[in-house]
Formats: C-alpha cells, sequence, structure tokens
C-alpha cells in the first residue's frame, strides 16, 4: 500500500497556509510567532516530501539548516517580544502601533 | 605645445575657484575681500575668454575641440570632460562672461547692506561656472551637468532672502518646473545615446547631417519635440514659463544675470546647438515656432497689466525668448543669437536699473507708487530710457537690428509664415506700449510715493529718492553703450560670422522645396536682391511705426491722460459713465480699442489663462498627489496584522500571475 | 496501513494546526503546536526520513517549544484579548491567502510529482548518511550555522540583561 | 577535503568572524563601567582588515568556485563586498559616539555588525541556496537585534518587533519558494537549476510558483513594493545608525541574491512583476515621502523609491550585460550617498533621538554650514543632480532601460525623480530659507563621524565624477559571471 507524494505536499501547503492565517488572525504576539514556526514546518514537510521523491539528501540537509535558523529565530525573537514587554507591557499586537503614517 | 594652462579649461574653472574660496573661507573675510575675490575670478575668466576668442577668430579655424580624459565609458558609449570652442559658444561665452562680470561689479555695492555677503558672491561665481560649463560643452551630457547645475545656482540665489516664505517657493517652483523639462531633455539624450551612441556633438551633428530630413515624425523629430520640452523649462516658455515671474523673489543682480541674460537663454542655445536635428525635423521646428511664437504674444500681453517693476520686466524676458524660438523655429538660428545677445544687454540694463530704481526708494516694487524719479536719479533714467528704446526696437539702438531680423527671417524664411510675422509685429507694438508704459509711470510726473511717511523709512535709505552709487551707476553706463551699439554689427554679417555653426541642410523635403521657391530668393551670403530689399525696407518701416505707435500711446495713456487708465479698468462694464465724461471722445477711443485689450489681457490671458489654468494647473497637480500622498499614508496603519496582510496578498497576486503564466 | 497511518498522523497535524488558531490561550496554542511537531516527526518516518525526524523532536519539540513556553510562563501571557485590529488583514489577507492556497494547490495537485510512491520502512535518511552530506557538500554552511548561533545567543543576551549603568 | 585556495575564498569571512568573536571575548573581559569606545575603533581595524582581505582575495588565480561549489568569488561577489564592507566599517565609525550618547553600553553592538557582515559578504559570494538562505538569515537577525537597540525606547523595540515579525513572515515565502524549486528541479545550487530549467524543453508551473514566492521573499528584504509596507515604520524606530546599515548594505546584498537569480536561474519570466514591483516601488515611494514630517521616515519612503529606480534595471534583463552592470553601480551609488544622508541624520538626532523632525533642521545652514552642506549633497545626490554618483547611478540605468525599450517605464521613473525631488528640496529649503525656530544644540562633528561622512562623501563623489573605475569593474562581470 503506498500513497502518492503530493498528498504530503497538500499537507505541507495546508499547514503553510495555517500558518499564514494564524499571522493574520491572533492577536498574542508569541502566538503569532508560533504561526511562523507553522509555516516553517509546513516548507520542511515539503522539502521531505520532496527529497524522497527525487532519492537525494539535500531535502534533509535544508530541513536541519532551517531548524537551526528556527531555534535561532525562536531565541532572538522572544528577547524581542520580552524587552517589548517591557517597555509596553502588554502582549497584543494590536496596541504595538506607535509608529505609523 | 602649449602650456597646460594656457587652455579653455580655465575659463569655467576660475569662477568655480572664486566660488570654493568664498564658500569655505569666505565667513572670515572682510566685505571688500569677498567682493575682490568674486570679481578677481570672474574678471581673470572674461580675459581668458577674449584671449581665446581671439586666438580662434585668428586660427582660421571653424571650431577648437579639446579633450580632457574620459568621463563615463559605459559599453560603446563615452563621454569626454571636452571644450568645444566655435563661433557659437563663442559668442555665448563672451555675453556670459561679460555680463556676468558687470553683473558682480554691480552686486559689490548692491549687496552692501544684505546679509550672507559672502555666500551671495560664492553662488554667484558657482553659477558662473556651470553657465560657462553649459556653453563650453563639447557633449550633450558635460552640458546637462551645467544645464542642471545653472538651475540649482538659480534655486539657491531665487531663495536667497530666505527670510521670505514666498522666495522659498519660488525657488522650489522653478526647480521642480526644470525638472520636469529636464525629462525631455533626458529622454533625448537616452534617445540619442541609443540610435547614434554618442553624446558628442561633432560626431552627432555629423550623424545627423548624414541623415535626410524628415517629413513626417520620426527619430529626429521624437528628439527635436523632447529637446524642445527641456528648453522650454529652462527658457521659460509655454507652458513652464510659471517660474520665471515668481523667480523675481530673488536679489535684482541675479534677476539681471539668470533670469534675463544668460540662464533663461540656455535652451535657446540648445535649439541653436543643436540645429543639425533640428533642421532635419521639420516638425519639431514647426514647434519651437509655434511655441515661441504663442509665448512672445502671451506674455507681453500680461506683461501690460502688470504693476510690479520687476515682473514687467520678467514678462517681457518671457516675450523676448519666446522671439528668440520663433527666430529659431524658422531656421533662422544666427537672428536667434543675434538677439540673444543684444537682449542679455537691454535686458541686463533694465533689471540693473529696475533695482537702483528699488534701491533708491527704499524697495518699494510697485510702480503704482513711484513717478517722477528722473529728476532724482537722472543717470538710472537715461540708461533704462536707452535700454527701453532697445527693447522697443526703435533705431539705432541695438534691438531694432535684431528684431528687425527676427522679423524678417520670419516672414521669409523657408520654414517661416506671415503669420508668425504679424504676431511678431502685434508683440513688437505691445512690448513698446509697456516698456513705456514702465518708463513714464516710474519717471515721469510725480512722485507717488510715501516720501512723507517718515516713521516708516530707514534711516540708511533716507525718505527722499535718491541715485545710485557710482559703483551701480558704471555698470548700468558700460551696458547702455553695448545697449545702443551692440547691434551694429547687423544681422548679415553676425550671420556669416554663425555661418560655420550652422549646417545647412541638404535635402530638403518636398514640401520645404514648395515653400522655399515661392518664398523671396535670396542670394547665398544672404546679400539681397533688389526686390526683396524693397520688401526688407518696407517691413522694417512697419516694425519701426510699430515701435513708435506704441511709444505713442503709452505717452497718451500715462503722460498725457494718466487718469485714463484707471477710468477705463473702472469702467469697462459701464459705457454710461463714459459718456458722462468730458473727455468721452477720448474714452470712447480707448473704450474701443484699448479698453478690450487690457481687459482681455488683464480678465483673461493673465487672471484666467495664467492665473487660472496653467499656475492652476499645476497647483491642482500638486493638490492631487498630495491626497494620493495622504492614501498612501493612510496604508501605514502600524498594525503588524495589516503589514502581514498587504504582504499575503501581494504574494497572492504575484503567485496567481507567475502560475498563469506557467500554465499557459 | 501505510495510508492508515499518514491519514492519522496527517489528520492529527491539520488538527493541531486548526487549534492553534481556534486557542485563545497561548498556552494551549502552543500544545497544539507540540502535537502538530510530533505527528510531523512520524510523517518524516513514513517518509523515510530517519535523522529529520529524530532532529524534529529534539529542536523542534523539545528546546523551541521549551523556550516558548518559557517566555509564555514568565510573561504570563494570559486570554487573548479581543481587540478590533485589522481590517486590511481581514479585507484584503484572508481572501489573499485564500486565492494564494487554491492556487498552490492546484498547482500542486496538475503539476506535482505523482508517479513516485512511498513504502514503509524505506529508511535512507540516517544519520550517518546525513552526517557524511554536512561535512563533505555543506560543510560551509554547517561552520555558518555557528556564526548564525553566536549572533542569537548574543542577541537574546543583549536584548534580556540589565544594562551596565541602570 | 577543502583545499587553501578555498579558505582564501571566504578569506574576509573568516576575518571578520574572528573578529566578531574577538570583540565578544574582549566585552567580557572589560570592566562595565569603561567606555565601549575602544572596542568600537578595534571592530574598525575589523572592517578595514576584511576590505583588505578583499583585495587580497581579488587576485585573478582565486576567482572560481570554492567549498564544492557552494560559493564562487569573481568581480561580482568582490564589488559586493567592498560595498558591504565599507558600509560596515562607516556604520561603526559612526556608531563610536552615537552609542554613549543614547547610553547604550553594549560592546556586543559592534560584533553584531561585524557578524553581520559575515552573512552579507557570504550573500553576494553564495551560490547554493541553502548558503543564501543562512548567510541572508544571518545579516537578518543581525538586523533585527540592531534595530531594537534602544532597549529603553518603545519605539526601538516596536521597530524591532515589527522587523523581526514581519521579516520572518517574508523568510517563511522565501524559504517555501527554495523548497518548490528544489521540487521542481531536484537541486538547491543556482548554476544547476539555471541548467537544468534551461534543458527542459517545458517548465512546470511548479517552478514558476517557486520563483513567485522567492521574489516575494527577497524583495521583502529589498523594500520593493507591494512588500514595502514595514519599511517606514522600522527604519523611524531603529537607531539612526543601524537604519544607515540596513538600509544599505543588506540591501545590495540582497540584490545581489536577485541578480544572480534573475539573471541566472530564473528560467520563469518575471519581467511583468518586475515591472510592476519597480512602478509601484518609484510611486508610492516618492509619492509617500511627500507629506512626512519626519526625516528619517521620509528617507525610508526615498529608500523604497530607490528600490523602485534598481528594478528597473531588472526589468530590463534582456539587456543583460547593461543591466547587470547598471543594478551594480546603482547599489554603490545609493549605498554610498544613503550612508552618508543618514549618518548626517545620525549626528543631528542627538540624545534619545529627539531632533528627527524637518523642523529641527531649520536654519542649519546657518547653525552648521559644513554639516548642512553635506547634507544638501546628499539630498542633491538622492534627487539626481549631476556631478553626484546619484545622477549617473539613475541616468545609467535610465538609458539602460530606454534602450531595452521599457519606455513607459522610464517615462514614469523619470516622472517619479521629478516628484522626488519636492520632499527632498523640502528639506534643503528647510536648511537654508528658514530661520532656526529653536536653538537646537548642534553637537560637533567627532572624528568618527568625521570619517564616516568623508567616506560616504568621497564615495559619492568619486562615484559622480569620475566613475569610469566602478563602471569598469561592473562591466567586466557580467561575462565572467556566466562561465561555468
Amino acid at each position: 500500500m503506498t500513497i502518492p507524494i503530493s498528498w504530503y505536499l497538500l499537507l505541507s501547503a495546508f499547514l503553510f497556509a495555517c500558518g499564514v492565517m494564524g499571522f493574520l488572525i491572533k492577536r498574542n504576539i508569541i502566538t503569532i510567532f508560533m504561526s511562523i514556526e507553522l509555516m516553517l514546518n509546513g516548507v520542511n514537510l515539503s522539502f521531505i516530501a520532496f527529497a524522497t521523491r527525487f532519492g537525494t539528501l539535500d531535502g534533509h540537509i535544508f530541513v536541519f539548516f532551517v531548524m537551526v535558523v528556527a531555534a535561532a529565530e525562536a531565541a532572538v525573537g522572544l528577547a524581542i517580544i520580552i524587552s517589548v514587554y517591557r517597555t509596553r507591557e502588554t502582549l497584543n499586537v494590536d496596541r504595538v502601533n506607535l509608529l505609523k503614517l | 605645445m602649449k602650456l597646460f594652462f594656457w587652455q579653455p579649461w580655465l575659463i569655467p574653472l576660475l569662477p568655480l575657484v572664486g566660488a570654493l574660496i568664498n564658500g569655505l573661507f569666505g565667513k572670515r573675510f572682510s566685505k571688500s575681500v569677498v567682493a575682490s575675490i568674486a570679481l578677481f575670478f570672474t574678471g581673470a575668466s572674461l580675459l581668458f575668454a577674449s584671449v581665446h576668442a581671439y586666438t580662434l577668430l585668428h586660427s582660421g579655424a571653424d571650431a577648437l575641440e579639446t579633450s580632457y580624459g574620459t568621463w563615463i565609458r559605459a559599453g560603446s558609449f563615452a563621454a569626454d570632460f571636452g571644450i568645444y570652442l566655435d563661433h557659437l559658444s563663442l559668442v555665448m561665452m563672451l555675453v556670459v562672461t561679460g555680463v556676468g562680470f558687470v553683473i558682480h561689479v554691480y552686486s559689490v555695492a548692491y549687496m552692501e547692506h544684505e546679509g550672507g555677503y559672502y555666500r551671495f558672491f560664492s553662488f554667484l561665481n558657482f553659477f558662473m561656472f556651470f553657465m560657462l560649463t553649459l556653453v563650453l560643452a563639447n557633449n550633450y551630457l558635460l552640458l546637462f551637468v551645467g544645464w542642471e547645475g545653472v538651475g540649482l545656482a538659480s534655486y539657491l540665489l531665487i531663495g536667497f532672502f530666505f527670510q521670505k516664505d514666498s522666495a522659498a517657493n519660488a525657488g522650489k517652483k522653478a526647480f521642480i518646473t526644470n525638472r520636469i523639462g529636464d525629462f525631455g531633455f533626458l529622454i533625448a539624450l537616452f534617445l540619442l545615446i541609443q540610435h547614434f551612441g554618442t553624446l558628442r556633438f561633432a560626431t552627432v551633428f555629423n550623424i545627423a547631417s548624414s541623415l535626410p530630413a524628415e517629413t513626417t515624425a520620426g527619430l529626429l523629430t521624437a528628439i527635436g519635440l523632447l529637446m524642445l520640452v527641456g528648453a522650454c523649462g529652462k527658457s521659460a516658455q509655454i507652458p513652464l514659463y510659471v517660474w520665471l515671474p515668481d523667480a523675481m523673489e530673488g536679489p535684482t543682480p541675479v534677476s539681471a544675470l539668470i533670469h534675463a541674460a544668460t540662464m533663461v537663454t540656455a535652451g535657446v542655445y540648445m535649439v541653436c546647438r543643436s540645429n543639425a536635428i533640428f533642421s532635419r525635423a521639420p516638425l519639431a521646428l514647426l514647434a519651437v515656432a509655434i511655441i515661441g511664437a504663442l509665448t512672445s504674444f502671451f506674455a507681453a500681453s500680461i506683461g501690460i497689466v502688470q504693476t510690479d517693476i520687476k515682473r514687467v520686466l520678467a514678462y517681457s524676458t518671457v516675450s523676448q525668448l519666446g522671439y528668440m524660438f520663433m527666430a529659431a523655429g524658422v531656421a533662422a538660428y544666427s537672428a536667434s543669437i543675434f538677439h540673444l545677445m543684444t537682449h542679455a544687454f537691454f535686458k541686463a540694463l533694465l533689471f540693473l536699473g529696475a533695482g537702483s530704481v528699488i534701491h533708491g526708494i527704499g524697495g518699494e516694487q510697485d510702480m503704482r507708487s513711484m513717478g517722477g524719479l528722473r529728476k532724482y536719479m537722472p543717470w538710472t533714467f537715461w540708461t533704462m530710457l536707452i535700454a527701453t528704446l532697445a527693447i522697443s526696437g526703435i533705431p539705432p539702438f541695438a534691438g531694432f537690428f535684431s528684431k528687425d531680423e527676427i522679423l524678417w527671417q520670419a516672414f521669409s524664411s523657408p520654414h517661416g509664415s506671415k503669420i508668425f510675422w504679424a504676431i511678431g509685429i502685434i508683440t513688437a507694438f505691445m512690448t513698446s506700449f509697456y516698456m513705456f508704459r514702465l518708463i513714464f509711470l516710474t519717471f515721469t510726473g510725480e512722485y507717488r510715493g510715501a516720501q512723507q511717511d517718515a516713521h516708516s523709512a530707514h534711516a540708511d535709505h533716507g525718505h527722499v529718492p535718491h541715485e545710485s552709487p557710482w559703483l551701480v551707476l558704471a555698470p548700468l553706463v558700460l551696458l547702455a553703450v553695448l545697449s545702443i551699439i551692440g547691434g551694429w554689427v547687423g544681422g548679415n554679417r553676425f550671420e556669416h560670422f554663425l555661418a560655420p555653426v550652422i549646417q545647412k541642410v541638404q535635402t530638403e523635403s518636398p514640401r520645404l522645396q514648395v515653400a522655399e521657391s515661392a518664398a523671396i530668393p535670396t542670394s547665398e551670403h544672404g546679400e539681397k536682391t533688389g526686390e526683396s530689399k524693397a520688401l526688407e525696407t518696407s517691413l522694417m518701416s512697419i516694425s519701426v511705426l510699430v515701435a513708435f505707435s506704441g511709444l505713442g500711446l503709452a505717452w497718451f495713456f500715462y503722460v498725457k491722460r494718466p487718469e485714463l487708465p484707471g477710468k477705463i479698468a473702472a469702467a469697462s462694464g459701464g459705457l454710461y459713465k463714459l459718456v458722462l465724461n468730458k473727455y468721452w471722445i477720448d474714452e470712447v477711443y480707448s473704450a474701443v480699442i484699448i479698453g478690450p485689450l487690457v481687459a482681455l489681457s488683464r480678465a483673461f490671458l493673465w487672471q484666467i489663462v495664467d492665473q487660472k489654468v496653467v499656475d492652476g494647473s499645476i497647483n491642482e497637480t500638486a493638490t492631487a498627489v498630495r491626497g494620493v500622498s495622504h492614501v498612501v499614508r493612510q496604508q501605514q496603519s502600524g498594525l503588524i496584522r495589516s503589514y502581514a496582510g498587504w504582504i499575503a496578498a501581494g504574494a497572492a497576486v504575484i503567485v496567481a500571475y507567475m502560475v498563469w503564466m506557467g500554465t499557459r | 496501513m501505510h495510508i492508515f497511518l499518514f491519514l492519522l498522523f496527517g489528520l492529527l497535524c491539520a488538527g493541531g494546526a486548526i487549534n492553534l488558531l481556534i486557542q485563545r490561550k497561548p498556552i494551549n496554542s502552543a500544545l497544539s503546536l507540540i502535537v502538530v511537531m510530533g505527528s510531523l516527526a512520524l510523517i518524516y518516518l513514513l517518509l523515510g526520513a530517519e535523522f529529520v525526524a529524530v532532529v524534529q523532536v529534539i529542536i523542534y519539540a523539545g528546546a523551541i517549544m521549551v523556550l516558548f513556553i518559557f517566555v509564555i510562563m514568565l510573561l504570563n501571557a494570559g486570554e487573548e484579548e479581543h481587540t478590533k485590529g485589522s481590517k486590511v488583514a481581514k479585507i484584503i489577507g484572508i481572501p489573499g491567502l485564500i486565492t494564494g492556497f487554491i492556487i498552490g494547490v492546484s498547482v500542486l495537485l496538475q503539476h506535482g510529482p505523482q508517479e513516485k510512491r512511498i513504502h514503509i520502512g524505506e529508511l535512507y535518511g540516517s544519520a550517518s548518511d546525513v552526517g557524511m552530506m554536512l561535512f563533505t557538500k555543506y560543510l560551509l554552511a554547517f561552520e555558518l550555522t555557528s556564526v548564525l548561533v553566536l549572533i542569537a545567543i548574543m542577541g537574546a543576551v543583549v536584548l534580556a540583561r540589565r544594562s551596565h549603568s541602570s | 577535503m577543502p583545499t587553501a585556495t578555498d579558505y582564501i575564498r571566504i578569506l574576509p569571512e573568516i576575518v571578520l568572524s574572528v573578529w566578531g568573536m574577538a570583540i565578544m571575548f574582549v566585552e567580557s573581559l572589560l570592566p562595565e563601567d569603561r567606555s565601549r569606545k575602544d572596542l568600537g575603533i578595534f571592530a574598525a581595524f575589523g572592517a578595514v582588515a576584511a576590505i583588505a582581505a578583499t583585495v587580497y582575495q581579488a587576485q585573478p588565480q582565486f576567482a572560481g568556485f570554492g567549498f564544492n561549489h557552494v560559493l564562487r568569488v569573481d568581480h561580482f561577489s568582490i564589488f559586493f563586498h567592498l560595498v558591504v564592507l565599507l558600509v560596515t566599517l562607516a556604520t561603526i565609525l559612526m556608531s563610536l559616539d552615537y552609542l554613549p550618547l543614547q547610553k547604550i553600553d553594549f560592546g556586543e553592538y559592534y560584533a553584531l555588525v561585524i557578524l553581520g557582515a559575515v552573512g552579507m559578504c557570504l550573500m553576494s559570494s553564495a551560490v547554493e541556496l541553502v548558503l543564501i538562505f543562512i548567510a541572508l538569515e544571518i545579516s537578518s537577525i543581525a538586523s533585527y537585534i540592531l534595530s531594537g537597540f534602544r532597549r529603553s525606547a518603545a519605539v526601538s523595540t516596536e521597530s524591532a518587533l515589527k522587523y523581526f515579525l514581519l521579516g520572518s513572515f517574508a523568510t517563511g515565502f522565501f524559504l517555501y519558494g527554495i523548497a518548490l524549486l528544489y521540487g521542481a528541479t531536484g537541486s538547491t545550487n543556482i548554476f544547476d537549476i539555471a541548467l537544468i530549467l534551461g534543458k527542459a524543453n517545458h517548465v512546470e508551473a511548479l517552478a514558476y510558483l517557486a520563483v513567485a514566492l522567492i521574489f516575494t521573499g527577497l524583495a521583502f528584504k529589498v523594500a520593493c513594493a507591494p512588500f514595502q509596507i514595514w519599511t517606514p515604520d522600522v527604519y523611524e524606530g531603529a537607531p539612526s545608525p543601524v537604519v544607515a546599515l540596513m538600509s544599505t548594505a543588506p540591501k545590495a546584498a540582497t540584490f545581489a541574491v536577485l541578480i544572480r537569480i534573475v539573471f541566472e536561474a530564473a528560467s520563469p519570466n518575471l519581467f511583468w512583476v518586475i515591472w510592476v514591483a519597480a512602478a509601484l516601488s518609484m510611486s508610492v515611494g516618492n509619492v509617500g515621502a511627500l507629506l512626512q514630517s519626519n526625516v528619517k521616515r521620509m528617507l525610508a519612503y526615498s529608500s523604497i523609491a530607490h528600490a523602485g529606480y534598481l528594478m528597473v534595471a531588472f526589468a530590463s534583463a534582456s539587456n543583460r550585460d547593461l543591466a547587470i552592470s547598471s543594478a551594480m553601480f546603482y547599489s554603490a551609488a545609493y549605498a554610498a550617498m544613503n550612508l552618508g544622508a543618514f549618518a548626517v541624520v545620525t549626528q543631528m538626532a542627538g540624545s534619545g533621538e529627539g531632533y528627527l523632525q524637518m523642523d529641527d533642521y531649520s536654519g542649519l545652514g546657518k547653525r552648521s554650514p559644513v554639516l548642512a552642506a553635506v547634507f544638501t549633497f546628499f539630498l542633491l545626490s538622492l534627487i539626481g543632480i549631476p556631478i553626484t554618483g546619484g545622477f549617473f547611478a539613475k541616468f545609467y540605468i535610465f538609458s539602460t532601460a530606454l534602450r531595452t525599450r521599457l519606455i513607459w517605464l522610464t517615462l514614469i521613473g523619470l516622472v517619479n525623480s521629478g516628484v522626488g525631488s519636492y520632499y527632498y528640496l523640502r528639506l534643503i529649503v528647510r536648511m537654508y530659507m528658514y530661520e532656526p525656530r529653536a536653538e537646537i544644540p548642534v553637537p560637533p562633528v567627532r572624528l568618527g563621524m568625521g570619517l564616516a561622512i568623508a567616506i560616504s562623501l568621497i564615495a559619492t563623489l568619486w562615484l559622480g565624477v569620475l566613475p569610469n573605475a566602478v563602471l569598469h569593474y561592473t562591466q567586466g562581470m557580467p561575462s565572467a559571471i556566466a562561465v561555468r
């Protein structure tokens, strides 16, 4: 019993879209950041699926690097969130709008 | 092998050195040091220019081109730092350095009581540098450097009195209007690069001369029209003239130098310099002539109703530039340059004279508050009168010769037409009228200024009008002499002198050949045959007649019956009042002939076309752009999620388009 | 069997993603994200990516999500506040996203590779294979990640630390 | 195994990394109350050393691929290395006195600038998407942190947050694009991808989708419409020297990546996308700037407009050699003049960045004639007045565009540069034609700032008056980049 690769790709696209959607509708900065992680996870699935299709390992390597980058981004991003919280006392993204027009 | 320093590159660079010295260290110098530095470098430049002019004329060569190394080499295209000295640039160079030097001298005393003395001279020298670069460049790109540079200097100098908001706005307006013109010029340059592969004058003109004249719109026509757009911006032609009247916010010497004698003529210079292109693009040439004719008429009619002395002169400048364009447009390039030269003398003189007047009565610019100044400032009066006689085209003053040449060419040139001549004659009449109006309002009758108003008068100006110091008057006298004798060289000899520059069109289009055969036959060297000479003489007498009638009319209205114009203006609707008046014959006459003209000028041309349509459309555009800007700003809501929404939507659009491309 | 497993973890994954969007408390969202990541790891295994599956659990679910939860706790992030917020996101963003998603899916379905089928148990992305590649072909990239991590550490320290002078 | 030549091919990056680590090390040893200025001077030497390494690397025998074809040293990479490193140097110099003024006492600042430059440099030489991705992330993450460096100021942290969230969002698109491109071709090497796409007689829609997403990600980084929306907010809030850095160096590096992708790998034709993006950026940037009263914000809009001008070069892609050369030249000219403008803004900003409004520049011509003159020069260059680098860069791009018969785009561009002159001019008018409203102190220009301004001034002037050397360099490249 086997399944076509496009199923994986569909799942991947769905996760990516959920991530984008999360960015658009969530109010909490931390949740929004999680949505970005969701997008990256979706992309990773695509990489692995394509790697399987070609039978090469480049996709795996790419996923590995994406994870490293995601970890680095998480560290920096959360630090930025903390410093925003310190100055603004809020985690609502709609209230972070001093800079405009 | 000549000495390196004995070469023309010093002509533009000397003023630059002056500008740098004054600009960087001028703050620490005393006024006299600043002035001497500025005068020294301008004077040296003038000296050098004369020497090189002499050398060129005696070498027998048509042109001297010197290159000082490659500036830009991009692929097959290259532009040099190079100087091109021929009879055309020689005339321009001498006018610029000569008039420039005289105006520098004038400024020494004139600007003495203004702040930022060193800055003023630094800018003025800076302007000289760019203007000389413009006229001496050997390629269009370097010309463009000068072109933009003079615009920049002009902008700095217009805004010199920066306490005034209007000055700052005028500076901005000048800069931006010029930018609009520059698009046209730039695109013309791009087209030249694309099709000719070079911007060097000699090569471009060689290639252009080998091309046949275009009977329909083609490449050369496109280039010509685009250059015309650029020229319109710089030389204040319809519809880009709006900046020049406003530019009068600048100090008067600046108006004289930049907005009358030199910078504004850059467009004329460029058209004449590119005659090889224009002569092969009759449509572009026709456009030049039409724009020139329209501008000259239009601006002159607005000049009739202005009351600010400098604005009268500004509109007059626009009008005279229109004359030059008209001349260039009928392929009478030498007549155009001839008028450019004489105009530089008398218009600079008029502005300097106006400056002397304004100075003498403590800063007033409204002619209605002047009058009777002849007895207070005789030197100013007599020199300005000479200039007025010159600009009105009254023999034997300089303007007569050049104007007559233009009118004759407009009538007789193969590219000309009787309509152009007629417009020229009407404009000449109006010019004579408003210029003498200026003279009479300013210098005759009784002084109408607030001389009794003691508490408003400054201590240093006194409350009685006074004559300006000799350092101001000397340039006036010098320019007056030039305004008298400047035209004596005569149109024919001048044409002969410029002949090497003007490239004759070998192959005429059929339409033009017909026109030429129909036109008056002229022999090779411009010596007219008997028949045409008679015609020329009669045309000349018409123009002289017209000039005198303008004078006479102005005299009638502003000296003999000074109360009339006001009444006409006040009663332009009510004929009833006119009949009650005891001068009813005069007044009916005026109401029928002059009244409509003045009313047309004031109500339609000035208030509607100039103020509403041209100025208004610019303002409307500005408002519209502002509105769009507001909308753009509104998108910056500061909300991160909105931004993400934009990004997602943008990505979706691009994705949709690309996928559509891919599946097609 | 394969299809059953895929459907199970795929649905779990999608469900977790949707739950992340629905939940209003960040901590619940974080937990659903962990569900997504865990099931993804299993899907990687289905695809034969052994090494990546393991790393997914260790780095993502293990390290990154712990960090998230830590910050949620630290900042005491409670239930999401309902602000009016952005019209643009609703009017332009969401329709854009949906069209983009539909277009993308149609491309993936029509032009995506369908021929290759995956058999269960074909593990080929083992740690040693990936390791070999990492230290040969992608050596420079691997070395470069050290710079990246260094920047990240420094950034976290700088942004979260107290100032010397205060 | 990598050879010695391989290491020389990443010599500037090695120098920078070592220097960055050394700064971190020294920073931890320094007593807390000691000024970090010395550390900045040390960092500046690092940038100089990296420039020297780049010059060494520029010898012909080192040109070519390195590290298993993941990067490539050629004229192109050397050019962008120099641009990035000079910007880095100038940024460090202008930060020397800025940081103490803002009471920022972290030496890590310099380490971040130096290490961020590692990423930017590699972006211009990498030809492998994995490497490009990591390099891009290095430069981005460093910028995220740097823009939040005034931690006590709400605007600065907000700017960091906006930049970070939206930047990561865009990275997601970029990455998805790479994944799909990998799926369409089976490779992540630009030259392999070009080969595969070139051979294929039918490029599948997947590749088009992929290129669209990659373009989205990169267009975000260069602040090109329709992805420019973050720029004004982020630039306004971030510390001024950081804006000077991130509006120039990462942008130039991203343009380098875009050049590699558009001109090398992308067989799906992006022409109309780029056309619209260019037209839109120019218009949005210039029109948006008209009503701004905050100088940093205005310059942010102006940088959007300039990204648009640069995209015009990309639209001329069918005239390949000229297009690449003009894009490179513009990147350099833009970097020089924008750096200079922001250097002046940094100098003027004062403690707490309190003086950023146009009003604060009133009468600067009187208060500080030299600073005003220098600023005017940079603004004139941004307008595109001759004898400045900005003029010739614009001239070159538009003449290329017209040669490629992009008549409408040229017209839009020229009209826009006319509109653009208005708001730059407003600032010049402020400086010269308004009386100083309040006596705002103009701190004396210190040595570091002076050097930074001098670097940008000389570069801008040099590119305008004697652009030949740089032009030759940019033109020598197009043939070199194509060789496999």
